[in-house]
C-alpha cells in the first residue's frame, strides 16, 4: 500500500539531483575497461615513465604500462567503490542520525556515543585493522570505509534532524501514529536534503582519499584491480620526471571530486 | 684453515664483479680523513628497532648494530669470513671450534672482553624468551663453554667447515655477560650509543678506545629510517642526508644527473616465487615447470628492476658466488611450452590458487602482476592475492601453495642450502623433499677439498634447479645513494651499504662534493 | 493635536515614484513597490498601513537606503532631512543610518543580538557615530530606559534579551532608536507581536518618548487601532501601490478606497457565532472534559506537586458541538493546556476525558480513534506543513492513514471546504500565503473526520483581514460539519466572535469562566476586566482612557508566577486587590450572568 | 545558584557520556586487535617465527591465555593507572605515547594556530560574498586541495621546495630544531600540508554558519545602526557563533592527532598516528589500545570542550 507513494517520491527526487554528472561517471565506469586501448596489466613499453606521445597517449607508468588503460579502469573501480562506500554511509548514517534526533532520550544517548567512539579512531588506522583482520577484498573495504564515514554523516544529519524534528509537522505525523519509518523518510528527510547532499559529497572525497591513503600505506584494492588513488601512488617517483603517469590519476581525482560537489552544491540551491 | 689463497681468488672475484660499480665509485687514491658527521637513512624502522643483537632482522637493525657490537668473525667484501673479535680460530673436525679471543678489547662501559661475555652471548639464541632470529643457526651448537678468559670452546652438533659464516652473521655479535636492558647498546664496537628512539633515530659517537687502530674515520653517524621510497630520495637530494640505502632503479638516473653517487653492489638477494611440492598444483613438477617458463625474466629485469639486477636460475647462488654453477642451462621464458605443460595436465580449465604476495617482500606485487599478465595470455587464470606487510613473514609467507618470499644475501652457500633447501631447513619455501640433496650437503660440510666441495654445490644447485619449486628470476643489485662527500663506500657481495657495515669505511671529503658536482655530465 | 491644515515647512522626508524590485533565487525581479510617493512634514507621525506583501516595511527599510537581500531600490526618489538617500555612497549610508534615521524592528527578540547585554547595543549607535561619549551615553540611556517606565532602569542594560519580555524588549529598542536623538524614527510593526496588555504599556511609551523627543515618525501597522493612537497621517498600501492617503481621522471615519474600508470592517468586532445551547448540566457527555489538570516542571515537592506550576488545577469541560474560548496572555498556561489535551504534554495529576473516556497522556498510548477524532491545529502554519510535501500528498497521508478513499475528488472535497481551488493540490507550503496555509492546516485536521479540533492561536500570525476570514470560514465548518472546538487566543475580539463559552486564564489558574453572553454583563473577575479594556479601540483617546485607568492599579509585574504560595494569583496585579487576596486562595462563585468567577470579592463589589 | 548546579549537572552528564565513549573503544579496540592475523610473538620473530619459537615466546607474553583472560588482566592493570609495558621494547606504553603525544600536539598546534584563521577568514569571507565569482573561487579551491591526495601533496611540495629550490629541509626531524628559523622551516611544509586537508572542511563549515548568523535580524538591525560590516562581523557575529565554530575547530582538529600518519611519515616526524601504525603491525597490543584511548580522549576533550563552550555561551546569557 505505502510503497507506491514512496517509490513515487523518489522517483521525482532522483531527477533534480545533477544526473547527467553522475551517468557520465558512471558511464565512464562501465565502460572504461571496454574503451582501454590495452589491458591494464599489460607492459607496453620498456620504458618507465614515458611521456605523452601518440601510442600512448598518457604515456606509461612505473612499470612501462599504458596510463591511459589503467587510468580508465582505475577510474571505474574508484566511481563505484566510492559511490558505493558513499551511498552505504550515508543511508545509514542519515537513517539513525535521524532516529536518533526523533526518539531521543536513551537510543539517542547509545548511539551518539557508538558513533562518537568509531569517529574518534582515526579513519585510516581503522581502515588499516580492518583489512588487517578481514583481507583487502572489496566488499571489506566498502563496509569498513562505510562504518568509518557513518559516524560523519550521523553527526551530520543528527544535528540537522534535530531542529526538523522539532517542527509541528513532524509532531502531526506522531500524533497521527505514523511509524518511525515514514516519519524519518517522508517528514523528516524532505527537508534536509540539500545540507545531506552537500555531506554526501565531502563523505565522497573522504573515501577517494582514504582509498589513496590506503594504497600509501601498501592496502587497498587487489591487483589487478587499481583506483585512482594507487595509481597516484604507484607512480609518485614519475614525479621527479613530470611524468603525466602521476599527474593523470590525481588531475583525475580531482576533477571527479570536485565536480561531484560542485553538483551537489548546486542541487542544495535549488531545493533552498 | 681458511687458506689465504680462497682470499685472494675471491678478490679477484671482487673486482670482476664490480666492474660495473667502478662507474659510480671513483677510484681515486685520496687518503681518507677523520672527522666529520654523516646522516644516512635506511629504508624500513619501526617501534620493533632493537638494540638487541639477536633481535636483529632489518636492514636498519644489521646497521645499527654493527656500528654498536662486534662478532667473533665479519664477513668481508665477498662474505669470506676475517678474524675480528676472535683473533685465531681452529678446528680438526669442524666439528669442535676454538675461538682465541683478542686480548684487551674494551666494551664502551670499560670492561674487558672475556670468554664469559662470549658465552653469554651466543647461548642466550637459545632461550625462545629472548626471541632470537638466529636460535636455528644455534641450535646447531651442542654446546659452548669458556677455556680460560679469552677461549672459547664451540661444538657443533655435526661437522660444519662453513661454521665460522655462522658467526660471521650480525644476530651473533658480543654482548656484555649479563645484558638484560637494550635501552642502550654496550658493544665492544666502532661507535658508541648517544640515542636510540626506535622507529625515529639511532645517534652513533665514535669510540675513542676500540681496539681495531686502523679504519672508522668519522666522528659521528645518525641513522634513521624513511620507509617512503620518494621522502628517501628526497631527503639525500636536498642535502638533508647524506646516505641512503635501497635506491629506487627509477631514481637512479635522476640521483647520478644531480650528482649524487649510487653504488651498485651485486648481491645474492632474490625475490621469489615459492611453489610448494606438498599441497595444491605444485605437487605436479610438470606445472612447476611450467610456471618456472612462464617467467618472462627479461621483462621482470626490465620493468621491475631497470636492469640493475642478473638473471636467476631457479636455484639460490647469484653468478657472483664463487660456486656459481655455470655448466646448468638457463630456464628461458617459453610461454608456448608452459601452455603445452598445462594444458596437457589440464591445469588451464582448473581454478588454480591465488599468488601470495605483498609489499613486505620486495616487488613481489610487481612480479605477481607480471606473472599473472603472461598467465592471462596463455589462457591462465590466475589471482593475484597481495597480503599487508606487516604479518606477511609469519602468517603468509610459506602457508600457502604459491607465494612469493624474498631472501637477502645469506652469508655463504652452505647457510643457503641448510636453511633454505634442506629437507628439515625451517625456511625450505617449496617444502621440496630431497634425500640426495641432504646427503650431499652433510657431505659438503665436512670436506676441506675446496675442489671437491665445489663439484658438491655444483650437483646441489642441479637439484634445486631441477626439483625444487622455486622460480628464482633474477638476482637484485644493491643499489645505494650517497652525497660525493662521502667516500669509502665498495660494493659487497652482501649489498646494503656495505653487508651493512658501511659505518666502518665512509669518510668525509668535505671538498669532494663541490668539484665532484661541477665535473658531473649533464 | 493633529496639525493638518497649517501650512507647512517643506517636508522632513519626501518619497517619490519609489520603485523597488525584488528576486526570489535566480528568478526574474519582481516588482514590489511601485511608484510609492509619500511626504511627512518634520515632527509628523505617518502611518504606513498594509496587509504582510503590501510592500510597507520594504518602503520603510527603503527609507533608510536599505534593501533586503535579493530587492533593490529600482528607482524614484527619497529624501530624508536633507540626505539624497538613493545617491549615497556606502559610507555615507552606515554615518546617516542610526544617527540621522533609526529603526525600530517588529521583533525586538529576535533584532537584539542574544549573546551581547542590552546596554552595550543600545548605546552602539551613539558610539558608532561618535555622538557623545560612552559614559553620557549609558545616562542617555537610563533616562529613556526611565522615560519609558522600564522596571530597573539603572540595571536593565546589564541583561540579555531573552531575559526580558517582548514589550521591555520593544521599549529597549525605541531607546537605542532614540540614544543618538534622530530626526526620523520608523516603527515597524512594533507590538504587532505583543500581548493587548503589554501593548498598551509599548505604545504609552513611544507617545512618551515622542512627547519629550520630538521625532519625526513613520509607523508601520496593519492595526487601524494603533493607528488611530499614535499616527497623525496614514498611506494605506497594497500591493506596493498606495491606495489612500490622508489624515488619521479621515482614513478611519472615512476611507474613500474599498480596501481601506475592508480593512477597518476587519477590525470591527463582530458577532459570528450563533451561540449553541449547550450546557454541563445536562445529560449530554462532554467531548472533552478536563478535571483538575496539575501541570509543572523541576520535579515533584513533597505535597505531590510540581516544584514549578504552570496549570493548577483546570477544569474545562467542552460539551459537543460547542466552541469554547481559551483566553489570557503569554505564558498564562494555554498552549501548555493545549499540548496537554494534545497528548503532547505529561501532567502531574487531574485527568482528562475525551468521548467519556479516560485520555492517556502520552500520545503513544492512546487509540487511533481517540488521536484521530482529536485533531490540533496549531498557531503557526509555516511549522505544521512540511514545506517538502505538497498539499495534496500532506491531505491524501491523513486520508489513507485513517483508512479513507484518498482519491483527487475527496481532496478536492476537503480544499473546497476551506474555500480553496482544488488546484491547490499541488503547491507546496512555500509557495502559499499565510491564511492559505492556515486553510491547509484546517483542511489536514478536517480530513481526519474530528469531533474535537484544538486552535491553539491560529490566527495570531495573520493579517486582520485574513485572520477574520479564518474566523468565518470556521464558524462555517462549525455550523456544516457540527464538531466541537477549543479556541485558544490572546485576542478577545476573535474570541468573542466565535465562541459559545470562555475559559480565562492568569497564570495557569482558570480565573473566570462564563458563556459569552454573560461576557458582556457585569461582574467579572477583574482580570477579565483588564483584558477588556485592553482591546485597543479605534477612538483616538482610546490609549489615554485606558492609562488614566491603569494608573490606579499598580506596576505590573511578570506574569509567569510560582503559584505554590496561598493566595490569589492576581493579587500583585489587581487594582482592586484587598488584604486576604495575599493570603487565602479566592472562592469561585457563579455571578447572575452565569459566570463563575474565582475572588474574594462579592458580586456586589465587582460590579 | 541553581544556574550554577544545573551547569555542574550539565558538564558532568558531558563527561560521563564521553566515558561512556571512551569505555565502548577500549572494548572494542581490545577485541578488534585480538581478531587480527598473528599477535606480537610472530612480529618479533617474523621470519624466523617457527612453531616452538612463537609458542614459547607467546608463552612467556601471556599471550596463550584465553582473550578474555587477558583483557581482566590489562583492565585490572589500567584499574591501578598501569598501563602496561610494550610487549616489544618493554618500555611504558605511556612514557612511549607522550613522548610522541607531545610531537604531535607540537605540530597539531602550529597546524591550527595557522590554519584556523586562514580558514575562519575564507569561510567567513565566503559567506559575505555569498554566491559571487569570489565564494565560488574558493569552493572550487578549497575542494581540489582537499581531493588531492595528500602524499602527493606533500611529496611534490619537498620536491619543489627542498630539492629544487633548496629553501626548506626535506624532513622534519625534532632533533635538528635548534632555533626559530629552523624551527620554522622544519614545520613549514608539514604543517601547510596538514592545513591543506584541514581548511577546506573548516572553511565550508564556517561558511555555512557564517551564513545563518548574517540572515538573523540582529545583523540586519546592526546595519541599521550603521555599523560597517567589520565590526558586525566581529562585535555581533562573531560572540553568536563561537559555539558552532568551535564545534568545527574541535571536529578539525581532531585529525591532526590520528589522522596524520602519511605527512608524519614522508616527513620523518615522530608522532603518535605513525606510533599506532607501528604497534599495529607489531601487535604490540598495549601500545595500540594507549594509542587508541589517546586519540578517543582527544577527539571527546576536543567534542566536549565544544559542547563546554556552546553550554558557556548560553549559560553566560541565561545566568545574567
Amino acid at each position: 500500500m505505502t510503497v507506491a507513494p514512496f517509490a513515487r517520491r523518489w522517483v521525482s527526487v532522483i531527477p533534480r539531483i545533477p544526473g547527467s554528472l553522475i551517468l557520465f561517471w558512471l558511464l565512464l565506469a562501465l565502460l572504461g575497461p571496454v574503451l582501454a586501448p590495452f589491458a591494464p596489466g599489460e607492459v607496453v613499453s620498456r620504458t618507465v615513465f614515458a611521456p605523452i606521445s601518440a601510442h600512448h597517449l598518457l604515456g606509461t607508468d612505473y612499470l612501462g604500462r599504458d596510463v591511459l588503460s589503467r587510468l580508465l579502469c582505475g577510474t571505474g573501480s574508484t566511481v563505484l567503490l566510492c559511490a558505493a562506500t558513499t551511498v552505504l554511509a550515508c543511508t545509514g548514517g542519515v537513517f539513525l542520525g535521524i532516529i536518533a534526533a526523533l526518539k531521543q532520550g536513551l537510543t539517542d544517548t547509545l548511539l551518539s556515543r557508538f558513533m562518537d567512539g568509531v569517529i574518534s579512531i582515526p579513519s585510516l588506522l581503522s581502515a588499516l585493522v580492518a583489512v588487517a583482520a578481514f583481507g583487502s577484498s572489496v566488499p571489506v573495504l566498502v563496509l569498513a570505509m562505510s562504518l568509518i564515514y557513518m559516524p560523519g554523516s550521523y553527526r551530520t544529519c543528527r544535528m540537522l534532524a534535530l531542529s526538523i524534528v522539532r517542527r509541528d509537522f513532524v509532531l502531526a505525523a506522531q500524533m497521527r501514529g505514523e511509524k518511525s519509518g515514514y516519519i524519518v523518510l517522508r517528514e523528516v528527510l524532505p527537508n534536509m536534503t540539500g545540507p545531506v547532499m552537500a555531506d554526501v559529497g565531502l563523505r565522497f572525497i573522504y573515501a577517494v582519499r582514504l582509498l589513496s591513503n590506503l594504497s600509501f600505506l601498501g592496502v587497498g584494492l587487489q591487483p589487478p584491480l587499481t583506483d585512482l588513488g594507487s595509481l597516484t601512488r604507484e607512480n609518485l617517483l614519475g614525479l621527479v620526471y613530470g611524468a603525466p603517469a602521476v599527474i593523470a590519476p590525481a588531475l583525475t581525482i580531482a576533477v571527479l571530486t570536485v565536480g561531484l560537489n560542485l553538483a551537489l552544491d548546486s542541487y542544495k540551491g535549488k531545493a533552498g | 684453515m681458511l687458506s689465504r689463497r680462497d682470499m685472494m681468488k675471491q678478490g679477484a672475484l671482487l673486482v670482476a664483479a664490480g666492474g660495473g660499480a667502478l662507474r659510480s665509485c671513483p677510484a681515486r687514491a685520496a687518503q681518507p680523513l677523520r672527522g666529520g658527521h654523516v646522516r644516512v637513512a635506511s629504508t624500513t624502522g619501526s617501534l620493533s628497532d632493537t638494540l638487541d643483537p639477536a633481535r636483529e632482522s632489518m636492514a636498519t637493525d644489521y646497521m645499527r648494530g654493527a656500528m654498536f657490537y662486534d662478532g667473533l668473525v665479519t664477513l668481508d667484501a665477498t662474505l669470506v669470513p676475517q678474524p675480528a673479535l676472535a683473533e685465531r680460530i681452529e678446528s680438526d673436525d669442524f666439528r669442535t671450534w676454538t675461538f682465541h679471543l683478542r686480548p684487551g678489547v674494551q666494551f664502551h662501559d670499560g670492561a674487558t672482553l672475556t670468554s664469559a661475555d662470549v658465552v653469554y652471548s651466543l647461548r642466550r639464541h637459545l632461550d625462545p624468551l629472548v626471541a632470537s632470529q638466529v636460535r636455528f643457526q644455534a641450535r646447531a651448537m651442542r654446546s659452548v663453554r669458556a677455556d680460560g678468559p679469552l677461549g672459547v670452546v664451540i661444538e657443533l652438533d655435526a661437522p660444519n667447515i662453513s661454521f665460522p659464516s655462522v658467526l660471521g652473521l650480525n644476530n651473533f655479535a658480543i654482548i656484555r655477560d649479563g645484558t638484560k636492558n637494550f635501552e642502550t647498546a654496550n658493544g665492544t664496537g666502532p661507535f658508541r650509543c648517544a640515542a636510540f628512539q626506535p622507529g625515529i633515530r639511532s645517534l652513533a659517537v665514535r669510540n675513542p678506545d676500540f681496539w681495531k687502530t686502523d679504519g672508522v674515520w668519522i666522528d659521528s653517524l645518525e641513522l634513521i629510517s624513511i620507509s617512503d621510497d620518494m621522502a628517501r630520495h628526497n631527503a639525500l637530494l636536498s642535502g638533508d642526508v647524506d646516505i641512503i640505502a635501497e635506491v629506487n632503479p627509477r631514481l637512479v638516473a635522476l640521483l647520478r644527473q644531480r650528482g649524487m653517487g649510487v653504488m651498485e653492489s651485486p648481491t645474492g638477494t632474490y625475490t621469489d616465487l615459492a611453489i610448494r611440492q606438498d599441497i595444491g598444483p605444485g605437487k605436479n613438477p610438470e606445472f612447476v615447470q611450467a610456471i618456472k617458463h612462464l617467467f618472462n625474466r627479461d621483462q621482470v629485469a626490465d620493468s621491475v628492476w631497470l636492469g640493475f639486477c642478473r638473471l636467476g636460475n631457479d636455484q639460490p647462488l647469484p653468478p657472483e658466488d664463487r660456486y656459481y654453477n655455470h655448466d646448468l642451462p638457463q630456464t628461458v621464458f617459453d610461454p608456448d611450452r608452459a601452455k603445452w605443460l598445462l594444458n596437457k595436465n589440464g591445469f588451464l580449465n582448473q581454478e588454480l590458487p591465488p599468488l601470495i604476495c605483498s609489499p613486505a617482500a620486495n616487488a613481489s606485487v610487481d612480479i605477481a602482476v607480471l606473472l599473472q599478465n603472461e598467465a592471462s595470455r596463455i589462457g591462465m587464470k590466475l589471482d593475484v592475492r597481495r597480503m599487508p606487510a606487516d604479518g606477511y613473514w609469519s602468517q603468509s609467507w610459506m602457508h600457502f601453495p604459491l607465494g612469493f618470499g624474498n631472501v637477502n644475501a645469506r652469508g655463504s652457500a652452505d647457510m643457503t642450502f641448510s636453511l633454505a633447501f634442506a629437507s628439515a631447513a625451517p625456511w625450505n619455501e617449496s617444502h621440496w623433499r630431497s634425500s640426495r640433496f641432504d646427503e650431499l650437503l652433510a657431505l659438503s660440510r665436512r670436506e676441506a677439498d675446496e675442489a671437491k666441495r665445489k663439484a658438491i654445490y655444483y650437483e646441489m644447485q642441479t637439484l634445486i634447479h631441477d626439483g625444487s619449486g622455486l622460480c628464482i628470476p633474477n638476482f637484485i643489485t644493491s643499489l645505494d645513494g650517497y652525497h660525493q662527500r662521502i667516500r669509502g663506500l665498495r660494493p659487497h657481495l652482501g649489498g646494503h651499504l656495505m653487508g651493512n657495515n658501511f659505518s666502518r669505511f665512509i669518510w668525509v671529503d668535505e671538498n669532494a662534493g663541490a668539484r665532484e658536482t661541477e665535473s658531473a655530465p649533464a | 493635536m493633529a496639525r493638518h491644515g497649517i501650512m507647512q515647512p517643506p517636508p522632513l522626508i519626501s518619497v517619490q515614484n519609489l520603485q523597488l524590485t525584488g528576486r526570489r533565487g535566480r528568478g526574474l525581479e519582481t516588482p514590489i513597490v511601485d511608484g510609492v510617493s509619500f511626504d511627512v512634514a518634520e515632527k509628523e507621525m505617518l502611518a504606513l498601513i498594509g496587509e504582510s506583501g503590501s510592500g510597507k516595511t520594504s518602503v520603510a527599510l527603503a527609507l533608510m537606503g536599505y534593501a533586503r537581500r535579493g530587492c533593490r531600490i529600482a528607482g524614484g526618489k527619497i529624501r530624508v532631512a536633507g540626505y539624497d538617500v538613493t545617491e549615497m555612497p556606502p559610507a555615507e549610508l552606515r554615518s546617516f543610518r542610526g544617527k540621522t534615521i533609526a529603526y525600530i524592528a517588529q521583533n525586538a527578540g529576535a533584532a537584539f543580538n542574544p549573546a551581547l547585554p542590552l546596554m552595550d547595543q543600545v548605546i552602539e549607535p551613539a558610539l558608532l557615530h561618535h555622538v557623545m561619549p560612552r559614559q553620557v551615553a549609558i545616562e542617555r540611556a537610563i533616562f529613556l530606559f526611565e522615560l519609558m517606565a522600564l522596571p530597573s532602569p539603572g540595571t536593565i542594560g546589564a541583561r540579555y534579551s531573552h531575559e526580558l519580555s517582548g514589550g521591555q524588549l520593544q521599549r529597549l529598542m525605541a531607546a537605542m532608536a532614540l540614544i543618538t536623538g534622530p530626526e526620523v524614527v520608523i516603527f515597524d510593526e512594533p507590538t504587532t507581536a505583543l500581548d493587548v496588555t503589554t501593548q498598551i504599556e509599548v505604545l504609552e511609551a513611544f507617545r512618551t518618548v515622542r512627547r519629550e523627543e520630538g521625532f519625526t515618525g513613520v509607523y508601520v501597522t496593519h492595526d487601524l487601532a494603533v493607528v488611530a493612537q499614535m499616527a497623525d497621517r496614514a498611506v494605506v498600501l497594497k500591493n506596493g501601490v498606495v491606495q489612500e492617503e490622508g489624515t488619521t481621522e479621515q482614513i478611519l471615519s472615512a476611507p474613500r478606497h474599498a480596501y481601506t474600508q475592508a480593512l477597518l470592517a476587519a477590525n470591527t468586532p463582530q458577532v459570528r457565532n450563533a451561540p449553541t445551547q449547550a450546557t454541563d448540566s445536562g445529560t449530554v457527555v462532554p467531548v472533552l472534559d478536563v478535571r483538575d489538570l496539575v501541570v509543572g516542571y523541576g520535579g515533584t515537592g513533597p505535597d505531590g506537586r510540581p516544584r514549578h506550576t504552570i496549570l493548577s488545577d483546570v477544569s474545562l469541560p467542552v460539551m459537543p458541538g460547542e466552541t469554547m474560548g481559551i483566553i489570557g496572555e503569554s505564558g498564562c498556561g494555554k498552549s501548555t493546556l493545549i499540548r496537554a489535551i494534545a497528548g503532547i504534554q505529561p501532567w502531574t495529576s487531574g485527568g482528562i476525558t475525551f468521548e467519556g473516556e479516560a485520555l492517556a497522556p502520552r500520545i503513544e498510548a492512546r487509540s487511533a480513534a481517540q488521536r484521530r477524532h482529536l485533531q490540533l491545529v496549531a498557531q503557526n502554519a509555516d511549522l505544521v506543513l512540511n514545506p517538502a510535501m505538497s498539499v495534496g500528498d500532506t491531505l491524501r497521508r491523513v486520508l489513507t492513514f485513517n483508512g479513507d478513499a484518498a482519491n483527487g475528488a475527496e481532496i478536492g472535497r476537503l480544499l473546497d471546504m476551506v474555500r480553496l481551488p482544488s488546484a491547490l493540490a499541488d503547491r507546496f507550503p512555500p509557495e502559499l500565503s499565510g491564511g492559505q496555509k492556515q486553510r491547509v492546516n484546517l483542511a489536514r485536521a478536517l480530513a481526519a473526520r474530528p469531533r474535537l479540533v484544538l486552535c491553539d492561536e491560529i490566527t495570531a500570525a495573520l493579517d486582520t483581514v485574513v485572520a477574520a476570514a479564518i474566523l468565518d470560514l470556521m464558524m462555517e465548518l462549525k455550523r456544516e460539519l457540527g464538531i466541537a472546538w477549543l479556541f485558544v487566543t490572546h485576542d478577545l475580539h476573535a474570541l468573542r466572535s466565535v465562541c459559545d463559552r470562555v475559559a480565562v486564564l492568569y497564570a495557569g489558574h482558570r480565573v473566570e469562566f462564563t458563556p459569552i453572553s454573560a461576557l458582556e454583563e457585569a461582574p467579572h473577575h477583574p482580570y477579565t476586566r483588564r483584558l477588556e479594556n485592553s482591546v485597543p479601540e479605534m477612538r483616538a483617546d482610546w490609549l489615554t482612557d485606558v492609562i488614566s485607568l491603569r494608573d490606579q492599579g499598580s506596576e505590573p509585574v511578570p506574569a509567569l508566577s510560582s503559584s505554590r504560595g496561598a493566595g490569589c494569583c492576581y493579587a500583585a496585579r489587581c487594582p482592586v486587590r484587598i488584604a486576604i487576596c495575599e493570603v487565602a486562595t479566592p472562592p469561585v462563585w457563579r455571578s447572575p450572568a452565569g459566570a463563575l468567577i474565582s475572588c474574594h470579592l462579592t458580586s456586589q463589589d465587582l460590579s | 545558584m541553581t544556574m550554577n548546579a544545573a551547569l555542574i549537572r550539565a558538564l558532568l552528564r558531558l563527561v560521563g557520556a564521553s566515558l561512556v565513549s571512551l569505555v565502548f573503544v577500549t572494548v572494542a579496540v581490545f577485541f578488534i586487535t585480538a581478531v587480527l592475523p598473528g599477535d606480537v610473538a610472530d612480529a618479533l620473530l617474523g621470519q624466523a617465527a617457527t612453531p616452538d619459537a612463537v609458542s614459547a615466546l607467546r608463552h612467556s607474553l601471556n599471550l596463550d591465555k584465553p582473550v578474555l583472560v587477558r583483557f581482566v588482566i590489562w583492565v585490572t592493570g589500567l584499574l591501578h593507572g598501569d598501563f602496561g609495558v610494550s610487549l616489544v621494547s618493554h618500555r611504558p606504553v605511556l612514557a612511549m605515547a607522550s613522548e610522541r603525544l607531545i610531537h604531535s600536539l607540537l605540530l597539531a598546534g602550529v597546524t591550527a594556530l595557522f590554519a584556523v584563521p586562514v580558514a575562519l577568514l575564507l569561510g567567513t569571507t565566503a559567506a559575505i560574498f555569498r554566491n559571487t565569482l569570489f565564494d565560488r573561487a574558493v569552493s572550487l579551491l578549497t575542494l581540489c586541495i582537499v581531493s588531492v591526495p595528500e602524499f602527493l601533496v606533500a611529496t611534490l611540495a619537498v620536491f619543489i621546495f627542498s630539492v629544487q629550490l633548496h629553501l626548506l629541509p626535506a624532513l622534519a626531524s625534532i632533533s635538528d630544531i635548534h632555533s626559530i628559523g629552523s624551527f620554522l622551516a622544519s614545520f613549514s611544509m608539514p604543517v601547510t600540508t596538514l592545513a591543506c586537508v584541514i581548511v577546506g572542511q573548516m572553511s565550508r563549515m564556517t561558511r555555512a554558519v557564517m551564513i545563518d548568523a548574517l540572515g538573523s535580524s540582529w545583523v540586519e538591525m546592526a546595519v541599521l545602526k550603521g555599523a560597517s560590516p567589520a565590526h558586525i562581523i566581529l562585535r555581533h557575529v562573531i560572540p553568536n557563533v563561537i559555539a558552532p565554530l568551535f564545534n568545527v575547530i574541535a571536529l578539525s582538529l581532531s585529525y591532526l592527532l590520528g589522522g596524520v600518519v602519511i605527512v608524519e611519515s614522508v616527513f620523518h616526524y615522530p608522532g603518535i598516528a605513525s606510533l599506532m601504525v607501528d604497534s599495529v603491525a607489531a601487535r604490540d597490543i598495549p601500545l595500540v589500545q594507549i594509542c587508541a584511548l589517546i586519540f578517543c580522549a582527544a577527539y571527546l576533550f576536543l567534542t566536549t570542550l565544544a559542547d563546554i563552550v556552546a553550554l558557556l555561551s548560553s549559560q553566560r546569557r541565561h545566568a545574567a
